[in-house]
């Protein structure tokens, strides 16, 4: 029952799309996107209340070798995710209602949106890893669209098409993962290959994980494929809150905890995650506290938090990780769509050109208030109950209980965890003064279309902590919890305190010299541009090259020298009856000599 | 008497006419060295009529073709020596080159003057 | 070492003498000359090979007929009566190549062929113009025949190709 | 019905000679329906249990001395090849009848496209190795013709280029296959893929391997014999574009497939390292070149040498699944190339240059549908999953991982990450295609420029395409449920 139920809750987002898309100019805007997403939340929380593993199954085509399999496969982890992405779809679809109205390209956005949900559902849901691969992949190439969804700007394309590439690049090594894992399990089904994990060899399971890693560094951009993120930004801010938020660099959590045995068979890919995770974390929670652009801001937090549930992984807290995904996700969307609605009042999201807004726009500012309380982790807001759970579980693996990385990677994330909380709070609180402080300037407020999407996840960004306490593993732990709490009001302290000093003034300038260096996070985007860019494009040109001058010519070459010979025997062919005689009487005068001497 | 002797002078001569042939100029002193290769032909026809006895006389009755058919040759042949001679005042064989492929070589088969060029 | 082949390798010597000036000498007419020395010497081989007929035929028709064409025709191309220069073509190297390449075959396969074989002549009687006559009258009729219609055409060939009146009636341009 | 499937177009296109050059193009659009019909009949009533066994055979002789049977017949392995050619054909004179653009010479022009549509169905449906030479050989010289009439500016030489290359290959191939007849003195295919190579020995089979897949290998085309490729592509019409890309490619690794592979597995054994390995440098030179390609056609052509780098690094595997993904390969190739192609002629029609920086961009502003779906094929082209070209790469990559006993797993570990490396290339052109023609503002040119969108004959030539490409891409049991039984038979015998 639960397996049928959950089969619509994919599929009712595909139609969506697969109507919106060539119907979707005679429709009523969004009517169609919503009403799959709607159908499609209802019954992931159907799926979700029911609650007991399920899974169905039918053969998609055979192969030669393993068959492919089509089917869902309900647990509680993809349950809740589910139920976590539908309905942060559904509060998308609603906003970009209103976001993008008069918009030409809206009813294929729409239909977009839906896709993408579908695709991400399908990672969430799907029992086949292939299947898995397949959503993933397709959210990948929404996301293409969406981010270039303002193509005629060329900052949008050649973000999408960055994005697109290097989760792309991620993406081999998952596929390659996937056909490690399929072919020692025999079957490309993830209960099947969980069930073989124990079986398989060492060398086996860490290539897997490995593989994995890449994947997920790519698709959750992490250090050293994150520099896609911030530039996607230039999709509509609902696009962000989707992607960036609940979906797809979510997905990277979530397949971790998926596979989570397979990690658990193999600490070393553990420790590679941990450490990976650590430099990004931070790098980012800097990069994000330098940063100029309200939505860059919230871009850098999103790979600093990502990092902050790998880190819980890599520890052993994957029901930390989970929890910290969830209340990630209510947030992270709330902020983003919040962020849309500043920027369509005020018309950029420099944070320059931002500030006193919180008279103008009160539900915006109380929303975002809550947003940002959440991302620093201010009880009781979810973000402290969800990140407390993070810090206490790397608490934990430092004090050598559950010891799955090495006890100094524990440490490192232990205290690098602490480090970024501290830092989460002084961006936060940056942002927040920044953008609703200060000189007031005029706006108005967003239409209800907007806010009461605003609204609507306000309540779970603030709720959904208090409401987890009714489960026992869920619950904080007082030792980690003051430590967090000592660390997030030191962190925002300071910029409270520098903003005190002087009103008006951003208090990035603490940094000093090194801000530029931070905003550009390390200039590793600069990096990228100049060697893998470079020799790829410089490549390429030494192919055509070649393949002009050398394939090209090697061919026409031996043609025009298999003419020229002709041209040398032509010579030959001057008319002289008499020079045709001789050759022809030497010829035969060979032939008999030949003839003669063989016989 | 052996068959040596006149089998080799036959040879011999023929080579001459081969010689005569090939690298006479003037029409009518190739058409001498045609008369001496068939003469060494001919000897060979006599020469093997006479080793094996033949009863229907064959090397000696086809020796009296050729002969008769010779003659028909030469009158031909001179006929046509006269012609050549009559429309272009010179029967040097060498310079009767109707049949010489005069275009410039081309390098690649079917290539135009243009292409050619281009492709320099 | 017979008789007959004394007789007969003097001959051939003068045969191949002569032919060999045919093809070497410089002056037109005295190729013509020598061509009948040569072809008469010839027919005195085949009197030695008892082929009688065949040797008066020879003188008849070759020395007679064939060589009085060919100076016939040296006289009607205008060729200069002495010397020439220009009577032997570029081809003259490759052209002796190819000869002696010949020659030296052909000897040496004849010579490796029949070194032992040789010709019993008989009373001479096999070459007589009765033995030929009647043995191409019984068998070579049709032959003979088709003979006789190859010499018909040949000369109504060679009267076409030498009269102008009955030529190819509007010349073309192209031609030069 | 096989011999129907030859003769419909054969007599088609003796009888549009004598038709008035106006209804030339109509009787096009007839006779490549009928034929495309026989081949649905043909699918529909295939008896889908026994794929691995050729139905609807013939079996009569034709010139007994040197063995040539006229032995047609299909299997699983060639019916989804078969459909394809008689759906494109049938697209291409669908095309062809549009009243937008007439082509000149209308009657010699669908006289060659039904004779190329002969050879090209013939050598699907041979049985016998002469026959399939014969019909490989057919579709040539009206390929030339095809090229050399109605192409682009330097087409006389592309397409001398063309019909060069290629016979020097079939050269090659034709001695090869007279190896093997020297050796074996039979030329039933059914029989020699039953025998397997018994009877071979090793140096005849890796010698007739090396000539049989070496002639193939020019028309798949592997690199680096593919120069004929791109010059032949741009300078072509757009059918005969759609055709060589779609089709004629596809002669060549079904010939690897058929002859070389099963014929000869030792030979294979011996030789399949160094064709995956031309297949895998192929897919990123390929890459690499369209990466910095100013040509849309050009571009495209240079995709299908990746896309084929792919279908032999599955064939180079030697195991079922990857030739399975070549097949399939094969076909979701010839529908989205084909549809690239046909999309570019539409825009070649409309702006009237391919040139990606004369086109400048802003094709979704000025034409929304076309540039739709040109990104929707890019987008197939690229192996998005749920679109055909999805599973053809990914399961050739599949093979790769577990290549065939007697291969070094290593080395094809190797070509697994470079093809791998290769997607992502892949990728990036096509991208940054779209970047530079679809996206981006309308130069200023082109703004006063007026032209329609997708017209309804071409989305009449076009649909069949785009719903193929997705139903292949959902449910791609279509082709695979086909071809697995033939290729289980097929390589049983070894």
């Amino acid at each position: 029952m639960t397996a049928a139920l959950a089969v619509p809750v994919v599929l009712a987002p595909f139609l969506a799309a697969a109507v919106g898309l060539p119907l979707g100019r005679r429709l009523p805007p969004g009517i169609v996107a919503i009403a799959g997403t709607a159908v499609s939340a209802v019954l992931a929380i159907a799926v979700a209340v029911s609650s007991r593993p399920a899974e169905t199954l039918a053969r998609l085509t055979p192969t030669g070798g393993i068959a492919v399999t089509v089917g869902v496969r309900v647990g509680g982890l993809s349950a809740t995710v589910a139920v976590m992405v539908t309905l942060v779809a559904l509060a998308v679809q609603v906003y970009s209602v209103g976001y993008l109205r008069g918009d030409p390209r809206y009813p294929s956005y729409a239909a977009l949106v839906s896709l993408f949900t579908a695709a991400m559902l399908t990672v969430v849901l799907s029992a086949d890893l292939l299947l898995t691969y397949a959503g993933w992949e397709v959210m990948g190439v929404c996301s293409y669209f969406l981010i270039g969804h303002h193509w005629e700007r060329p900052a949008a394309s050649s973000a999408a098409v960055k994005s697109f590439l290097m989760t792309r690049f991620g993406d081999v090594g998952f596929l390659f993962g996937v056909f490690v894992l399929g072919t020692a399990a025999g079957s490309f089904r993830i209960t099947d290959v969980l069930a073989a994990v124990p079986t398989m060899s060492h060398t086996t399971v860490l290539a897997a994980a490995l593989l994995m890693v890449v994947g997920v560094v790519g698709k959750s951009a992490q250090f050293p494929l994150h520099s896609w993120l911030p530039d996607a930004m230039a999709g509509p801010a609902p696009v962000s809150a989707l992607i960036h938020a609940a979906t797809m660099v979510a997905a990277g959590v979530y397949l971790v905890a998926l596979l989570f045995p397979v990690f658990l068979a193999a600490p070393l890919a553990l420790d590679v995650l941990a450490v990976l995770a650590v430099v990004s974390m931070l790098g980012a929670a800097l990069a994000a506290f330098a940063s100029a652009d309200l939505k860059r801001v919230l871009a850098y937090s999103t790979i600093s938090q990502l990092s902050l549930m790998f880190a819980a992984l890599a520890v052993g807290g994957r029901t930390a990780a989970i929890a910290h995904l969830v209340s990630h996700a209510a947030f992270k969307a709330l902020l983003f769509l919040c962020a849309g609605a500043v920027i369509t009042a005020v018309g950029g999201g420099l944070l320059t050109d931002l500030g006193g807004l919180r008279r103008a726009m009160p539900v915006t500012f109380a929303t975002m208030t809550v947003g940002f309380a959440a991302l620093a982790g201010f009880p009781p807001t979810s973000g402290f109950f969800s990140k407390d759970l993070v810090v206490a579980a790397a608490g934990h693996a430092a004090s050598g209980e559950a010891a799955l990385v090495t006890v100094a990677v524990a440490w490192l994330v232990a205290v690098a965890v602490l480090l970024t909380a501290g830092v989460t709070a002084a961006y936060a609180t940056r942002a927040w003064l920044l953008t609703f402080f200060g000189t007031e300037r005029p706006a108005r407020e967003a239409g209800p279309v907007l806010t009461g999407p605003l609204l609507a996840l306000a309540a779970p960004a603030l709720l959904l902590g208090l409401a987890a306490l009714r489960w026992p593993e869920l619950r904080p732990e007082w030792g980690s919890a003051l430590a967090s709490v000592a660390v997030v009001v030191l962190g925002a302290g300071v910029v409270l305190a520098r903003w005190r000093a002087a009103p008006g003034r951003d208090p990035a300038d603490l940094l000093g010299r090194a801000r530029p260096l931070l905003a550009s996070a390390w200039h590793t985007d600069d990096l990228y541009e100049r060697t893998v860019a470079r020799a790829v494009t410089g490549l390429a040109e030494r192919v055509v090259a070649v393949d002009d001058r050398v394939v090209g010519r090697a061919v026409t070459g031996s043609g025009r020298n298999a003419g020229r010979l002709g041209g040398l025997i032509r010579l030959s062919q001057n008319g002289n009856p008499q020079l045709y005689l001789t050759g022809l009487l030497a010829g035969v005068l060979l032939i008999a000599v030949g003839v003669v001497v063989l016989a | 008497m052996h068959v040596v002797y006149p089998v080799v002078l036959a040879a011999l001569l023929f080579s001459v006419g081969v010689y005569g042939v090939l690298a006479r100029r003037n029409a009518i002193l190739v058409l001498m060295s045609v008369e001496l290769m068939l003469n060494a032909v001919n000897l060979n026809l006599v020469t093997f009529d006479a080793w094996l006895k033949d009863t229907l006389a064959s090397g000696q009755a086809l020796t009296l073709f050729v002969i008769a058919i010779a003659a028909a040759e030469v009158g031909l042949g001179l006929a046509i020596v006269l012609l050549v001679f009559r429309n272009r005042s010179s029967i040097a064989v060498d310079q009767l080159r109707d049949l010489a492929d005069r275009d410039a070589p081309s390098a690649v088969p079917g290539e135009t003057v243009a292409e050619r060029e281009a492709a320099r | 070492m017979t008789g007959a082949e004394l007789v007969f390798v003097p001959l051939g010597a003068v045969a191949l003498g002569s032919s060999v000036l045919v093809v070497t000498t410089d002056q037109l007419v005295r190729a013509a000359l020598w061509l009948v020395v040569a072809l008469g010497a010839l027919a005195g081989c085949f009197l030695l090979l008892a082929a009688e007929l065949v040797a008066w035929v020879q003188v008849l028709i070759y020395v007679g007929a064939v060589v009085v064409l060919l100076l016939f025709g040296i006289m009607l191309t205008r060729a200069p009566i002495g010397r020439s220069v220009d009577l032997d073509s570029g081809n003259r190297v490759a052209a002796l190549v190819v000869a002696l390449g010949t020659a030296g075959t052909l000897v040496t396969v004849v010579v490796g062929g029949f070194r032992t074989a040789s010709i019993d002549l008989g009373d001479g009687s096999a070459g007589s113009a009765g033995t030929v006559g009647a043995g191409l009258f019984r068998y070579w009729v049709l032959p003979f025949e088709l003979l006789s219609v190859l010499l018909l055409a040949a000369l109504v060939g060679a009267i076409v190709l030498s009269r102008r009146d009955i030529g190819p009636r509007a010349r073309d341009g192209g031609e030069d | 019905m096989t011999v129907l499937l030859l003769v419909l177009p054969l007599l088609g296109c003796l009888a549009v000679l004598g038709l008035p050059p106006k209804r030339a193009a109509a009787f096009g659009v007839a006779v490549t329906s009928a034929t495309l019909a026989t081949a649905l009949l043909m699918a529909a009533t295939f008896d889908y249990h026994r794929s691995g066994f050729a139905q609807f055979s013939v079996n009569a002789p034709w010139i007994p001395l040197i063995d040539l049977r006229i032995h047609l017949g299909v299997d699983g392995i060639s019916l989804p090849l078969v459909v394809l050619t008689a759906l494109l054909c049938a697209l291409c004179a669908g095309y062809l009848a549009r009243p937008s653009g007439q082509p000149e010479r209308p009657r010699a022009l669908v006289a060659l496209l039904l004779l190329t549509e002969v050879g090209m169905l013939g050598t699907f449906v041979a049985l016998n190795l002469l026959l399939f030479f014969v019909f490989f050989e057919v579709v040539l010289v009206p390929m030339y013709a095809v090229i050399a009439g109605w192409g682009g500016q330097r087409r006389a030489a592309a397409a001398r280029q063309f019909i060069l290359y290629t016979l020097l290959g079939s050269g090659v191939l034709l001695v090869g296959l007279l190896l093997l007849y020297s050796r074996t003195s039979t030329m039933d295919m059914v029989v020699l893929v039953g025998r397997a190579g018994t009877g071979l020995s090793h140096g005849v089979q890796v010698l007739g391997f090396l000539l049989i897949a070496g002639g193939l290998a020019v028309k798949v085309p592997v690199w680096p014999l593919h120069s004929w490729l791109p010059d032949a592509h741009t300078q072509a019409p757009t059918v005969g574009s759609v055709l060589l890309a779609g089709v004629l490619l596809k002669m060549g690794t079904y010939g690897m497939v058929r002859i070389a592979v099963p014929m000869l597995p030792e030979g294979a054994v011996a030789l399949a390292p160094a064709l995956g390995a031309l297949g895998v440098a192929g897919i990123v030179y390929a890459a690499l070149a369209c990466l910095a390609q100013r040509d849309l056609k050009r571009l495209i052509a240079f995709s299908s040498v990746g896309h084929m780098g792919f279908v032999l690094l599955g064939i180079a595997t030697l195991t079922p699944v990857g030739i399975n993904a070549a097949l399939l390969g094969n076909i979701a190739h010839g529908l989205i190339t084909g549809l690239l192609f046909f999309l570019v002629g539409g825009i070649a029609q409309r702006y009237g240059s391919t040139d990606i920086d004369r086109i400048g961009g802003g094709l979704l502003a000025k034409a929304p549908r076309l540039g739709s779906l040109l990104v929707f094929a890019a987008v197939a082209s690229l192996g998005l999953p749920g679109l055909a070209g999805f599973w053809g790469e990914m399961l050739a990559m599949l093979s790769a991982f577990r290549p065939a006993g007697g291969l070094n797993p290593a080395l094809y570990l190797v070509f697994l990450a470079v093809a791998g490396l290769g997607t992502v290339l892949t990728a990036a052109y096509f991208l940054v295609m779209l970047r530079r023609v679809a996206q981006g503002v309308v130069p200023p040119r082109w703004t006063a420029e007026r032209f329609g969108d997708v017209t309804a004959r071409e989305w009449v030539a076009w649909t069949p395409l785009l719903v193929l490409v997705l139903a292949i891409g959902l449910w791609p049991r279509i082709v695979l449920g086909v071809t697995d039984g033939a290729v289980r038979v097929l390589l049983r015998g070894g």
